[in-house]
């Protein structure tokens, strides 16, 4: 096997550069590479395009970076929840582009397929089909839509071997296999690094092939953004 | 007028035996409440899961598990995790028999406006465009009228649009709607409480009244 | 969950009709639905246009329908080892599509992700590429290949639940997982046949919702077709 | 001239720490027995596994565990199993850094023809077609002539293509050579007891051939 440890978080990333094209993995706050994130922070590297599905809050995930004034552009499907993102896009020191979800996931997971462009509906008829080329197969009509590259794709995933092969929890899983496959360059840190063998190959979610650098990350606070609970013995829901 | 629970629990009697659903933000979320226990329904969640169960109980949350809501949740057994690619393709691919999701506007041709208020921060679609240009049925559950006491059924929407042709079926706190393949809402139910004329005044789109309009079967 | 359960393979494949289109799973006799294929002969189905990696050989696997003339068309990507498909195709009996291997496993995976078109640069310049539309992406030349959809997709899975969740094991997954997508009625066979939740849902293959009808399969044969052997304590490679 | 396993051994020394390889049937296979156990190599086989170790010993077949050549093997640790789909799709996006098959003609632009001969009976392509349009690096392992002594390295194939303008590196029992961007046979190295005119008569295709030309380093 090859051999894709890094120490840390901080050796992970060290080479980024200001202006790279990050992608990000993560649903919300659920899966994010946090100790990534961290990193980068603390680097203080500047004038970066995140590719990620949301921007955090104000106070975490990608929200971090955006309070210190990191980000660039920010390419996401929906980037609520985020007092200081919206100062920026209104005050227009933030690009922002807006992608459908499942537009964006597919995207990544073309580029990690070698596909150039994949076909979607989603999008047909409204603004976000301005300007892309529109074809129609069996009577309906699609979206042609580019594959997304990221110089380096950063993600989060449950366990991982020294080989770089991930396996994800629940659905911390989301963009993060995706976006695995769509980086030039691709960061994993995972909360348990393990020894190639320990994992079940017929489960692993990730081959290590497309992971260049992985590492053992800690801290983990995993927030939670909706608290949604019941009680016990009963259906009632109630959200805090 | 309905509650949002009880336009929650009529979108419910949609639900048929075998149906895989996706439920939305909103009141969409209260109908898996109201879903009955003698049929078999698998709740997608399009962050991606198949078998989302309740919410968990208090000190059993798990952050590495929540909904496109971002509200923690569980799993029942029988349950799949698959990653966004994967959940958006059994979408796109109309796996998932049945979308339900709210709307700020809604035309008579089934044009759909629920993800952007020009002049209003702009949070964006999410998986919203992508679930009404796929999904074979989708059902609205919103008001029928706006804070402002507009109607939110318009012949066509001022709103930026999320999806154009593709609601098939509404429900409000008035009515119960079919969009007509033709174009025009066409007027199945009734709350117990409301009358034609007062969901005609309300509907600003052009409304098809049958002979007779059942009201609402609330059991 | 929704019920899958079907009582045998005869009753999985009791409405597939003269003149469908199949798609079979496997890889050489590696992850073929053994127990589908017996019932498809035993009720003498014809006329069928099959969709598989590869065709069996003379006495197993999709061989078996071609010994009974059930194939009227057989696409494929590579289908040697078996001298009746020679035979029957050099006579004009059965109709052939040759389909690169990669091709045919992404056109199955876009109908399953309901998309109805891919781009791949496999059979640029070649006859493949004969008659179908050429886009050019960074300079690079793809071919637009189209998604495949079958009538009925069999495949078989190591482990299954009664939700039609399934799981493969080793390399018998190949081409089932996307061939189960892109059935309009999929069929699956297991050996093994479970309860909901007694598989980890962090290591379904396919979702329940691809899969419409289940059962455990029996007898399993699981024939080698080239046993290639080292003895013990050397390295040397011996085939048999 | 060298033997097959001769040209395997000189093909492996083009393996470089930290490559993943895939190896087509025939010598291709042979190669895997040459690389030096002090780099760090996943193969990769394109019916879906990454990390492929020898074949078993004898009683430990597996039939669920075989390789593109459908022979039995087995794995190493590390190693990870996926559906045929993703397998083409990291062949498609490069992930994987060098290609090794054999070929039945290569044309002094690159093209390869190694899958059909028309008249006999056709097999099918099976994952070649994918490879040479996608590899970035293929290396061909071939005899340099045909069983009828003719030359094997052609101006142009004859066969019906596999791929165009995608050979960088031919590896024959006579010569190694380099596929010119612009066009011809870059003579790299002879087989150890081959002259130069032996090789040029055995090259139809237009030989490029520098000053010095070393013999292979067969230690």
């Amino acid at each position: 096997m090859i051999y894709k440890v890094v120490s840390s978080a901080q050796e992970a990333i060290a080479d980024i550069p200001d202006g790279a094209t990050l992608m990000l993995g993560g649903f919300g706050l659920c899966g994010i590479p946090e100790n990534c994130i961290a990193a980068l922070v603390a680097r203080n590297v500047t004038n970066l395009t995140c590719i990620s599905n949301n921007a955090g809050v104000d106070d975490f995930g990608i929200g971090l970076m955006l309070h210190k004034r990191q980000v660039k552009k920010m390419i996401a499907s929906y980037v609520g929840e985020n007092a200081e993102f919206e100062r920026q896009l209104l005050s227009g020191e933030l690009e922002v582009e807006l992608i459908p979800q499942g537009t964006l996931a597919t995207r990544c997971m073309a580029a990690g397929y070698g596909m150039p462009a994949i076909f979607t509906p989603a999008g047909i008829g409204t603004e976000i089909a301005e300007g892309k080329e529109i074809r129609q197969f069996n009577g309906k009509d699609y979206l042609m839509e580019m594959a997304f590259e990221a110089d380096f794709a950063i993600v989060k995933a449950w366990k991982g071997d020294t080989a770089g092969n991930l396996v994800y929890r629940a659905t911390s899983r989301n963009f993060n296999p995706v976006m695995a496959m769509a980086g030039k360059i691709t960061i994993a840190e995972v909360e348990e690094l393990v020894e190639p063998g320990e994992l079940d190959p017929d489960h692993i979610h990730t081959p290590g092939i497309y992971v260049h650098r992985i590492f053992k990350g800690s801290g983990y606070e995993k927030r939670i953004e909706q608290r949604t609970v019941r009680k016990s013995e009963s259906n009632e829901a109630s959200a805090s | 007028m309905l509650s949002k629970e009880q336009i929650a629990r009529r979108i419910a009697k949609e639900i048929k035996n075998g149906y895989y659903v996706n439920l939305g933000i909103g009141i969409p979320t209260l109908v898996a409440n109201y879903i009955p226990e003698n049929i078999q329904v698998v709740l997608q969640s399009e962050n991606g899961l198949l078998g989302m169960g309740p919410f968990p109980f208090e000190g059993e949350e798990d952050p590495d598990l929540i909904n496109a809501g971002k509200q923690t949740i569980t799993t029942l057994p029988g349950s799949s995790v698959f990653d966004s690619a994967m959940s958006f393709g059994m979408i796109r691919a109309q796996k998932v028999d049945l979308t339900i999701l709210g709307a700020m506007e809604v035309s008579e041709n089934g044009d759909i406006a629920n993800w952007k208020i020009p002049g209003k921060m702009v949070k964006g679609m999410g998986g919203a465009m992508d679930l009404v240009a796929s999904a074979k049925n989708i059902i609205v559950a919103m008001q029928h009228v706006n804070k402002a006491g507009e109607s939110k059924l318009l012949p066509a929407c001022t709103l930026p649009l999320t999806g154009v042709k593709c609601i098939k079926k509404i429900v409000t706190e008035l009515a119960v709607l079919d969009v007509l393949p033709e174009g025009g809402f066409y007027l199945l139910e009734r709350a117990p409480d409301v009358s034609v004329d007062y969901i005609r005044d309300a509907t600003k789109g052009r409304l098809v009244v049958p002979d007779h309009v059942p009201a609402m079967d609330m059991a």
